[in-house]
């Protein structure tokens, strides 16, 4: 989610965020900026962090200087991602900067509040003594009395306007969470200006198996082209650096696979998990994004459980017999009907391996030679 | 012996009426697993496989003593099976379905502690206590018998271990699946604990991954085991960033790293195999056969 | 809470309710009938049940009949109650009535939701074996499941279009339930009307404690004005129907006073508990309660802890030189400044006794005289 | 001995700086309890009576040992000063105020059972363990050491039964106010079964009142009990559906009735008293003094 739509949510939720609005178009800032009458911060719209350093931020006094500064910031490329929108804001005066998230602690199977009174860099950067980790108890849910206590540790007085804000803040940033199936809710940096408290930024990522029941929310695609299509099919891909293309058949085993190319010397062109019981059509269609790679070869990778290698190998066969392939396959074929799967391949001269280690090898001695 | 199920534990397969729970309610059974009873709300009645289905958890529990569940139900419904599950009273609970929203298995897996129910998963192919009991879906074939336990994040790799280690004559006591999810309901540490009491398992295999720290956690408590571990991680050549296929297996701000887990697992006095195949071989060095 | 206002609180959460509307003058009842264009149920709306035994609720197939029989409705006291509104609604189908309700269980210290496939009729009229209690741990909430286990034990089948309506409604009454500080939510009956299922009544009891949160809901005052006025000073009065004016410091020495009056033969005119640490002022103002009871008599026991004897006294002495005391007043006075309250009594010719026995025996001898 | 606290329970007040938990933190200190800090948000460094106060629960406890804590914040906030104090791990909780929303009466009862922590409460009066520790605002004199424990609903009218028995001699091991209200986190039975296993307490005195099942649920495990014990129920004369003062004490659909009550504890061998007045006598008859 882009920072103005997690600020959207942010302010519809009652917390406190910089008056202004995102526009797709430079031009569109002069009006923005002359409606919030005051300086403004001109700040990229783009999936990713240190917009900062990248330049992605400009201030401006006036309309003008806005547009100019929008002007420039347009057609910016931050760590490969092309500006197209702008979010002009009201520049705050900013007294103190703080950070405060919520997230998923996988080990401890519960939410965890993080803050920082140090907020405004990356948390990682920030002294281990001074963030304070709270975990959510998932049943007992959050209370004013944990906010509280978060506010004292960060050294925050708890009597004075600020303290008393963030208490709220803390309440309703992890409403946010639950209601909206976030895996995180980000304010950094949380400001003080004057006597008031403002989230000056906002990160929101929400979990995507939850999107079925969370559809009044702004979705953001942050997939490449090919993942995308991969996930309309059920599958799991990854697109990556090297020109092994890569098919397996689960998570675990599909990652295993990419490290014993590495192990021989090779480097993979994608992850792409096909699952459990993906039958002959979708396996298909798997093998062409493997083909839109344009590897130098490629790894097909089942040890079939659920997954039947009959279904694999005809699915290997319609396309050897329509589209072909572009570069050597190397398969690799065990498990549930492998007999089965083994005549067909047969069918169109192709020979399968018993060992991953063995295949892999061959895999990267081929894309070697390609 | 074995940990968590035997020949002994009554199984109920919820979701048994839908396509998958149809399917591996064949093959469970097949494989000598002892279902007694299955759920599908509103087909109460209904037999699949020769086992009766109800309406509700506790409909099965009034007619059958259950021990165990596994969940076949589709994610949106996933965390109210499981919920329903813990609160009759089975003790294990295993969640099969994946996609399963993050904030479900926060829910379920702290109500599953307060009720002190094991669950596995989300995203689990499951348990097999070998030759005993199979509950989820792992190909009945590789699973055999013998010394090794063998605890997992993820399926298919756990296959490919499980197969080179029964190639080699290494049966396994149980074979544990966790679930490839950010947030699961036992880690390596609870399986190894079992482990190490179980008296027919002699060595234990810990098949990890990149992300989040359950390796490293566990690698405190290998240190205190008497049993020897032979771990393999998968994800050596996954790039930070990228979450490969599993939501637990993705490395985010340098934490979760290959290299930390490896570090932390030898520190403890485990081997680690840089490939699947070489498992085996190291289970036989470290019990000297 | 009236039924016609359950019912608007039930449809804003989604609850199937009747189509009707409420309306407070006899005439209004042909537009309403209009509207609705079918055959239509007149209710009486008073916080009581047996209305339909009382004559309270009549049936209308024109809007003349509704007006006819609004007519009649208005201006009957039903339980000692007054009738002023008047609820109009569709007149149902009725194919089979339910019964279903969540209240706290006290013993249990948690919510428990009754349901019977027999409704229509007091649930203390149906037969134990008909009725299921389903406690809900509050930690983990109302679940589909449980919803669904509490129709199958009802006998109604799941599969069926009442049985899912039926899990999606215990769910609602739930969140009502919660959200709304209830410490009861009914619907009796529950009606299948085809393949409908429909509240064709409501009851809800609001937490009276819980009113500073829940501003939004109508209120409806279901005190005496004197009861009213007690409230207001906070002190905790109920009206009763004997002739001997009683007030005591603490709800279980006040029932104690009364069950002692009771055992020498006396009644009690009221109940009237000052609770502890009031001052002079609302103990002259609690008096004042009394007098206005025109009692025989009148008892006045304490046991001062936080309560001050001394204030009492005050008060006493208050009242009796200003508006004077119409009856006999005993007093019982022990505790905090025991001393120093006896000689202000003292003062206006007055003797404590110091035992609560021989107090109240008196004030039954002095209401006899009476 | 006493039950729930004795000498060395260290006391914190939440809620000190208010006017009550003033007055009461005095009151209390003077009866001897070992009140060692208190609690007031935003004003952490305040000092009433010599005593600490702390910004939260957790930071007193960084800073104290504390075994109990007694409530008396305003009732919109009772339940999160309750939790909080759970939370930290205190084990008692006295929840004086009053007015508190059921619904937060449930959800606080509820977490002190998962957590194991006692709660007194809320509307309670207190506990006093004669002679030791005072925790709420019942008057100091009254209460001296001896052999009976006294289990009650409502403030006054223990003052009024205790009164009588320290007047006729008989001192109190622990007077335990369970709190007036619907929902409480501590009933009759709970604190019926630490008296029998109390080595100084000789008998028992329950002071119930109309309203709720929890007198005869008691009398079930009265039936058990070695000692003696007499019961007083308030409300004879008060007529069904009228609510008398506490929220749980009210006749409703023919259920919680005085004849109920007493005919449950006579069965059980308990001596009920007519009057607040006869209990010591009947204390006295049945110790065989």
């Amino acid at each position: 989610m882009f920072e103005y739509m997690g600020k959207e949510l942010f302010a519809k939720f009652g917390l406190p965020v910089p008056s202004g609005r995102m526009i797709t178009n430079p031009e569109e800032a002069a009006a923005v900026a002359a409606e919030i009458g005051k300086p403004v911060v001109i700040k990229s719209q783009v999936l990713s962090g240190k917009r900062g350093k990248a330049g992605g931020i400009k201030f401006a006094d006036t309309p003008e200087q806005a547009v100019a500064a929008a002007k420039e910031i347009f057609g910016m490329i931050i760590q490969g991602l092309p500006v197209e929108r702008l979010l002009i804001e009201e520049k705050l005066k900013i007294d103190k900067e703080l950070y405060m998230s919520i997230t998923v602690d996988g080990a401890a199977k519960m939410p965890v509040l993080i803050a920082s009174a140090h907020g405004g860099m990356d948390i990682e950067e920030v002294d281990e003594e001074f963030i304070i980790k709270q975990h959510i108890d998932p049943e007992l849910g959050m209370h004013p009395f944990i906010a509280r206590d978060v506010v004292r540790r960060m050294g925050i007085p708890l009597s004075g306007p600020h303290g008393k804000e963030i208490v709220k803040i803390i309440q309703t940033l992890y409403r946010i969470f639950k209601q909206k199936d976030a895996e995180l809710v980000e304010i950094n940096p949380l400001v003080f200006s004057d006597d008031k408290v403002i989230a000056a930024d906002s990160k929101v990522t929400i979990d995507d198996d939850a999107l079925f029941r969370q559809k009044d929310l702004p979705y953001v695609e942050e997939r490449s082209a090919t993942e995308k299509a991969a996930k309309d099919l059920g599958l799991s891909f990854v697109d990556l650096d090297g020109n092994i293309a890569v098919m397996a058949n689960g998570a675990g085993i599909t990652m295993g696979t990419l490290d014993t190319l590495q192990y021989y010397g090779g480097a993979a062109a994608n992850f792409l998990d096909c699952g459990g019981g993906t039958g002959r059509e979708a396996t298909a269609e798997a093998l062409k994004l493997l083909i839109a790679k344009n590897p130098k070869s490629m790894i097909i990778n089942i040890f079939g459980g659920i997954t039947r290698c009959d279904q694999v190998a005809l699915a290997f066969k319609d396309i050897k017999e329509s589209v072909g392939f572009p570069c050597p396959v190397v398969i690799r074929l065990v498990g549930t009907n492998q007999d089965l799967g083994r005549e067909i391949l047969a069918e169109v001269g192709v020979e399968a391996f018993d060992f991953m280690q063995d295949a892999a090898k061959k895999a990267v001695e081929l894309a070697a030679q390609g | 012996m074995a940990i968590i199920i035997d020949e002994n534990t009554n199984v109920l397969v919820m979701g048994m009426t839908g396509r998958q729970g149809t399917f591996h309610t064949k093959q469970m059974l097949d494989y000598g697993t002892k279902i007694v009873a299955g759920t599908s709300p509103g087909k109460g009645g209904a037999v699949v496989e020769g086992i009766p289905a109800y309406n509700s958890v506790r409909e099965a529990c009034a007619n059958h003593k259950i021990d165990a569940s596994v969940v076949f139900v589709p994610a949106a419904g996933t965390k109210d099976a499981a919920l329903e599950s813990i609160e009759a009273g089975v003790g294990v609970v295993v969640v099969v379905t994946e996609g399963v929203p993050v904030h479900d298995e926060i829910e379920m897996v702290a109500y599953a502690k307060r009720r002190g129910a094991i669950v596995l998963g989300p995203n689990t192919f499951g348990i097999v206590s070998s030759g005993k009991c199979k509950m989820g879906i792992p190909p009945n074939k590789y699973f055999v018998e013998g010394p090794v336990g063998v605890v997992a994040r993820s399926g298919t790799l756990t296959y490919e271990i499980v197969g080179n280690l029964t190639a080699n004559g290494l049966g396994q006591t149980t074979v544990v699946g966790m679930g490839g999810d950010r947030v699961v309901g036992t880690t390596f540490i609870d399986v190894l604990q079992m482990f190490e009491k179980d008296p027919l398992t002699k060595a234990v295999v810990l098949i990890g991954e990149i992300g989040g720290n359950a390796e490293e956690t566990a690698s405190e408590y290998i240190k205190t085991m008497s049993k020897p571990v032979v771990g393999y991680i998968a994800g050596k050549s996954a790039p930070p960033g990228k979450r490969m296929g599993h939501a637990g297996a993705i490395i985010e701000r340098g934490k979760g790293t290959f290299q930390g887990k490896v570090e932390a697992l030898t520190a403890a006095g485990a081997k680690v195999a840089t490939l699947p195949f070489e498992v085996p071989g190291l289970i036989k060095e470290m019990l000297g056969m």
